[in-house]
């Protein structure tokens, strides 16, 4: 697969040609944190970030977006009948996205973009997106990607990773998307040997600096309904206040609600995120909750990443190690914490 | 790309208020266009969402079988948002339907089998749909003995009473209708709940599978009834209910453990249940 | 705009200032008609929640009134009222709505005159701030 | 403040052992930075986890609500405050509580000391001699600890606890001269539209994950008018009106319970300054009705009471 160098100076040239091309997306600071945007300007994007407050799978999964709209009016003939709100589906480019992040993307294909069934509005922006990443050189406390399965330098989910190798970027196509897209780069140059060693380095330093946290497969190998009924849940799940933060900020929560809203003589249905933190996610119209205590709920959302998920798709867990939960919980529960117990030999319920 | 989130529109051909309580209602569904009905392929025990815009969608199993031709039925209970104000629409209105989802009772094994059915309250939808599919004319051999214990508070609170008397009538059908109490002098079928009526009239294990649906105090109570007739769990079939929004195993909320009931289910058997946590 | 007129959603208590109105139409006295009532047990009985509901919905002003201090048919609920309404309005001001769009005032069964007068400022002072412009729920704008 | 880690253990240990409580609620070690994290001691084996400084923001108040057992509970000023709320409102039984009153420094603003290292990431807080020092990879920098209070412990007018059993410490003097609505009177200046748009920033960042409301000891209703659909008063998106809808209803809901305890501000994901809302009405309810929540056990909150002479200026 192909690579380039593009020098720092010239990189500002080659961001203005290729917004001209096509919408860009990156990370942008806004107020006091980065958050994916698209770019209005060069100069908007800020490579030098950690990483963005929120996920970045607002990109293709927004919070709230429409589905559909209808028209209520008496005497429309088509009056409540759906009909598809028409999105902007053209090609675009996400840039600077951390490679943690664009692996969480692949790891929510598998709910939605199934044999059976496709997500058309997910599956249509994951069709038309080109992802160039940002490797990480210098990865946070809280990562700890490299203890499921990815890395600060994974190339798995980008169609491009980006280096920083310091007065320029080093970028590197793994596939076809991403060969079209360093085609269509001016200034590109070809990388000399001493680039290409800094990156080598760099990588090796990263993933040197971040180790092993917990076993994964000990947490496969657990039975389920022994992690299930374990008897640590209790502890867990004690300082848990129930807020959606964890899972608004985390890549691989895709769960969501559909609410229709009435304006007038028309009206919309809209899908937005949901959480399985909130009592009213799972409560049935007969007012029975299969989950409504907290301990289910803390419960469900770990074993939902590290367990169910294995199971289910038969390999991954459902987590990227990009730490934003275990940075914004607001009391402190933190997965590394969790993981470790479930991983832990004997689960076995006391 | 279909897009397995937008109904397909339908009319509503006729509403049938089946229980005195007014609570439960049966609505009849004409596809407005052809086309959709042909992709409206099921079988007895799957579901499909019934949606109302601006109002909202509600997953309601299916009441009709597919050997019934030209229109779908759905009797729904008034719970919530989307079932009150379902409750309240007239015939001649358009709403929506998107399906069918989830599995439907095994069909291919339970062919050649007898086929034991209990059902309780308002849990007889996809039941019905099972019996007059097993029923018809070109389906009947293809199962053995067909036994049903259907069970509601009064008499009337039972679904479908006319075609309930039909079966009575009927040979190749074995009928155990019961309710709870009654003061009604006429009532001539059994008095008693489902786990007693279901002991008595001792349904035989052999060659059998048993699908139950009701509420979960009935299920309860009638499973270790079916233990002791002989009933392994691999043979005992239930559909659960779940909160969904989807219907297609993404939105994520109806899982227990690694299923989603929307999608795997919402028909398992007791021996799968007894594989996932006890959450539902 | 000259042709605009504001909807008014009042609630009024339903044993003095919906009489109030009553009492105003069979003295024959004029009020604006952009009043819309609806007619509420005690003022008590109005939950805040009320309040921004008409606004969300395109009210353009929202009027409360009650029996007078002391005169509450279930002795206290209008007293009640009276802290929840003060806090709410100032509230709701303090937030950018302006002043002059919620109004609260005491009427009584019998006071047909003072409901006219207190319609007609309440319309008057709508009127004069213009078409609302903030807390309406429009189209959702989301993606 | 030193101290009191030793003295919340000791108690925790006797109260357990003689009995006298089934849990101890406090706070242990954090994984990250500025963090601690709400603890749970059920046997006197498990209360060496328990520790105080800083950063023991969150209010421990929240999670009486409902309980049926009989707590030991740390509580500095504000959380001693929302026991008093938690009384008034019947959420607790003054006789299942055991206060472990600690007399309160303030705790510490992570977030601002945060932002002044600039990107270079915070992995150890000691806190010593009124002074904060953190260091990180190849860099250790100090601050002053007044100065990088939260917020609403930099203008907090009580921190000793107002209910106790005992205390774990020796009790603080309580600031006096702060004016407590500067930020608000500001606001007030401003013009309608103004005003509209100041909130409108504010709120902006937004992501209705209703963690304010979930950190909120005085948020416990069963269920939420979030979560009501028949009718449904608010919807459910990130539409600037629905958010203004909740963020305006949530804060009304709080007047007079409100203790300005900053849980809300704290536990916001996005950093937004939802006070704003709050301290208004706590200020006109100090202003009108001279009341502050959760310092009297014996008098009723404003909006379940009233008063013959209460201002009615505002009605016609």
């Amino acid at each position: 697969m192909s690579e380039i160098y593009i020098a720092k100076d010239k990189f500002p040239s080659v961001l203005g040609q290729l917004m001209g091309k096509c919408p860009v997306f990156g990370p942008v600071l806004q107020g006091k944190f980065h958050e994916f945007g698209r770019l209005e300007r060069p100069e908007d994007v800020d490579l030098g970030y950690g990483n963005t407050r929120l996920s970045p799978k607002a990109l293709f999964h927004p919070q709230a977006e429409k589905m559909f709209d209808f028209s209520l009016s008496k005497g429309d003939p088509e009056a409540g009948i759906l009909k598809e709100t028409p999105k902007d589906f053209r090609p675009r480019v996400i840039l600077g996205i951390r490679p943690c992040d664009a692996r969480a993307f692949q790891l929510d294909d598998r709910n939605f973009d199934t044999d059976s069934v496709r997500d058309p509005w997910w599956v249509r922006r994951r069709e038309t997106t080109t992802l160039v990443g940002l490797a990480c050189n210098t990865p946070g406390s809280t990562c700890f990607c490299t203890s499921v399965g990815t890395g600060p330098f994974d190339k798995t989910g980008l169609d491009v990773l980006m280096v920083d190798v310091g007065e320029g970027y080093l970028f590197q196509a793994s596939t076809k998307k991403g060969e079209e897209f360093l085609a269509g780069l001016s200034a590109g140059e070809a990388v000399s040997g001493s680039v290409a060693e800094k990156a080598d380095a760099l990588k090796k330093g990263a993933e040197g600096s971040m180790g092993t946290q917990f076993s994964v497969d000990a947490i496969v190998q657990n039975p389920t309904l022994d992690l299930f009924n374990a008897a640590f849940w209790d502890e867990v799940q004690f300082s848990c206040i129930n807020c959606g933060t964890c899972t608004f900020v985390c890549p691989t929560c895709w769960c969501f609600d559909i609410q229709d809203e009435v304006y007038q003589e028309k009206g919309s249905r809209i899908r937005l995120w949901d959480s399985c933190m909130f009592p009213l996610f799972t409560f049935h119209g007969s007012g029975h909750n299969p989950r409504s205590q907290k301990l289910q709920r803390v419960r469900q959302r770990f074993m939902h990443k590290l367990k169910y998920y294995p199971e289910k798709y038969k390999g991954g867990v459902a987590c990227v190690g990009c730490g934003r939960c275990v940075r914004q919980c607001p009391v402190n529960i933190d997965i590394r914490h969790v993981a470790r117990l479930m991983s832990a030999s004997c689960v076995c319920p006391t | 790309m279909n897009n397995p989130y937008l109904p397909y529109p339908v009319r509503i051909e006729s509403i049938v208020t089946e229980t005195e309580d007014h609570n439960q209602k049966t609505f009849k569904l004409v596809f407005l266009r052809p086309e959709d009905e042909a992709k409206f392929v099921y079988m007895p025990g799957q579901f499909a969402e019934l949606s109302v815009a601006g109002v909202g969608e509600v997953p309601i199993g299916i009441a009709t079988s597919p050997t019934e031709k030209g229109f779908i039925s759905f009797t729904v209970n008034k719970v919530g948002k989307v079932t009150s104000h379902l409750h309240n629409m007239e015939e001649g209105e358009i709403m929506g339907v998107r399906g069918p989802m989830g599995n439907s009772f095994p069909w291919d094994v339970l062919e050649g089998k007898n086929v034991v059915i209990i059902g309780g309250g308002f849990a007889f939808t996809t039941l019905r749909s099972s019996i007059v599919y097993m029923l018809h004319p070109e389906n009947r051999s293809r199962f053995g003995d067909i036994t049903v214990v259907y069970g509601a508070r009064s008499p009337g609170l039972l679904l479908y009473k006319e075609e309930l008397a039909a079966w009575e009538r009927r040979e190749d059908i074995r009928m155990h209708i019961t309710v709870d109490a009654t003061t009604d002098p006429n009532w001539k079928y059994n008095v008693g709940f489902v786990p007693a009526v279901t002991k008595e009239k001792a349904p035989s294990a052999d060659n059998s599978y048993a699908i139950i649906c009701g509420p979960p105090i009935m299920i309860k109570f009638t499973l270790p009834v079916l233990t002791e007739l002989g009933f392994p769990p691999e043979r005992i079939i239930s559909s659960l209910e779940m909160r969904m929004k989807c219907g297609i195993g993404i939105c994520g909320r109806c899982n227990i453990g690694t299923e989603y009931v929307c999608k795997d289910g919402p028909v398992f058997t007791l021996a799968q249940l007894s594989r996932l946590p006890n959450e539902y | 705009m000259s042709q605009w007129e504001p909807k008014i959603v009042a609630f009024m208590c339903s044993w003095s200032s919906y009489p109030g109105a009553d009492y105003a139409g069979l003295s024959r006295l004029a009020y604006p008609p952009n009043i819309r009532i609806i007619k509420v047990p005690c003022a008590g009985r109005i939950n805040p929640k009320f309040i921004l509901s008409a606004l969300r919905q395109g009210a353009d002003g929202v009027w409360i009134s009650a029996c007078h201090p002391g005169d509450c048919h279930y002795m206290e609920g209008n007293l009640y009222a009276s802290r929840k309404f003060a806090l709410m309005k100032n509230f709701l001001e303090h937030t950018g709505i302006e002043p002059g769009r919620v109004h609260f005032s005491w009427v009584s069964a019998t006071e047909g005159h003072k409901f006219a007068q207190t319609a007609k400022e309440v319309v008057d002072s709508v009127k004069a701030l213009g078409p609302a412009r903030h807390m309406i729920k429009k189209e959702a704008e989301v993606a | 403040m030193q101290g009191y880690t030793q003295r919340i253990r000791e108690a925790a240990k006797r109260l357990l052992a003689e009995k006298k409580v089934d849990v101890v609620m406090g706070f242990r070690k954090g994984t990250i930075p500025f963090m601690n994290e709400p603890f749970l001691a059920k046997s006197p084996e498990q209360v060496d986890q328990l520790l105080w400084d800083g950063n023991c923001g969150i209010n421990l108040a929240n999670y009486l609500s409902g309980r049926k057992d009989r707590i030991g509970i740390v509580a500095k000023g504000c959380d001693s405050r929302n026991i008093v709320v938690h009384l008034l409102e019947y959420q607790i039984k003054r006789e299942q509580l055991y206060i472990l009153g600690a007399p309160c420094h303030g705790m510490i603003d992570g977030r601002r000391i945060t932002e002044e290292l600039a990107g270079k990431e915070p992995l150890q807080v000691e806190e010593e001699n009124g002074r904060i020092r953190v260091s990180g990879k190849g860099f250790e920098e100090s601050f002053d600890r007044k100065q990088y209070l939260q917020e609403n412990c930099a203008i907090c007018m009580h921190r000793n606890p107002v209910v106790y059993d005992e205390l774990v410490g020796d009790l603080v003097e309580e600031q006096r001269d702060v004016d407590r609505y500067a930020d608000v009177r500001e606001v007030e200046g401003l013009s309608p539209e103004a005003k509209w748009k100041y909130f409108e920033d504010l709120i902006a960042p937004c992501i209705r994950c209703y963690a304010c409301r979930n950190a909120c000891p005085v948020c416990y209703c069963p269920t939420c008018f979030v979560d009501e659909s028949r009718p449904q008063w608010v919807g459910k998106t990130v539409d600037p009106t629905d958010t203004r809808t909740f963020h305006f209803l949530r804060a009304y809901h709080v007047a007079g319970r409100c203790t300005d305890c900053g849980a809300c501000e704290r536990a916001c994901p996005v950093g937004i300054k939802m006070r704003q809302f709050t301290k208004k009405l706590e200020k006109d309810i100090k202003e009108m009705y001279g009341y502050e929540a959760g310092v009297d056990p014996e008098s009723r909150p404003p909006l379940d009471t009233y008063r013959p002479d209460d201002p009615r200026d505002f009605a016609k």
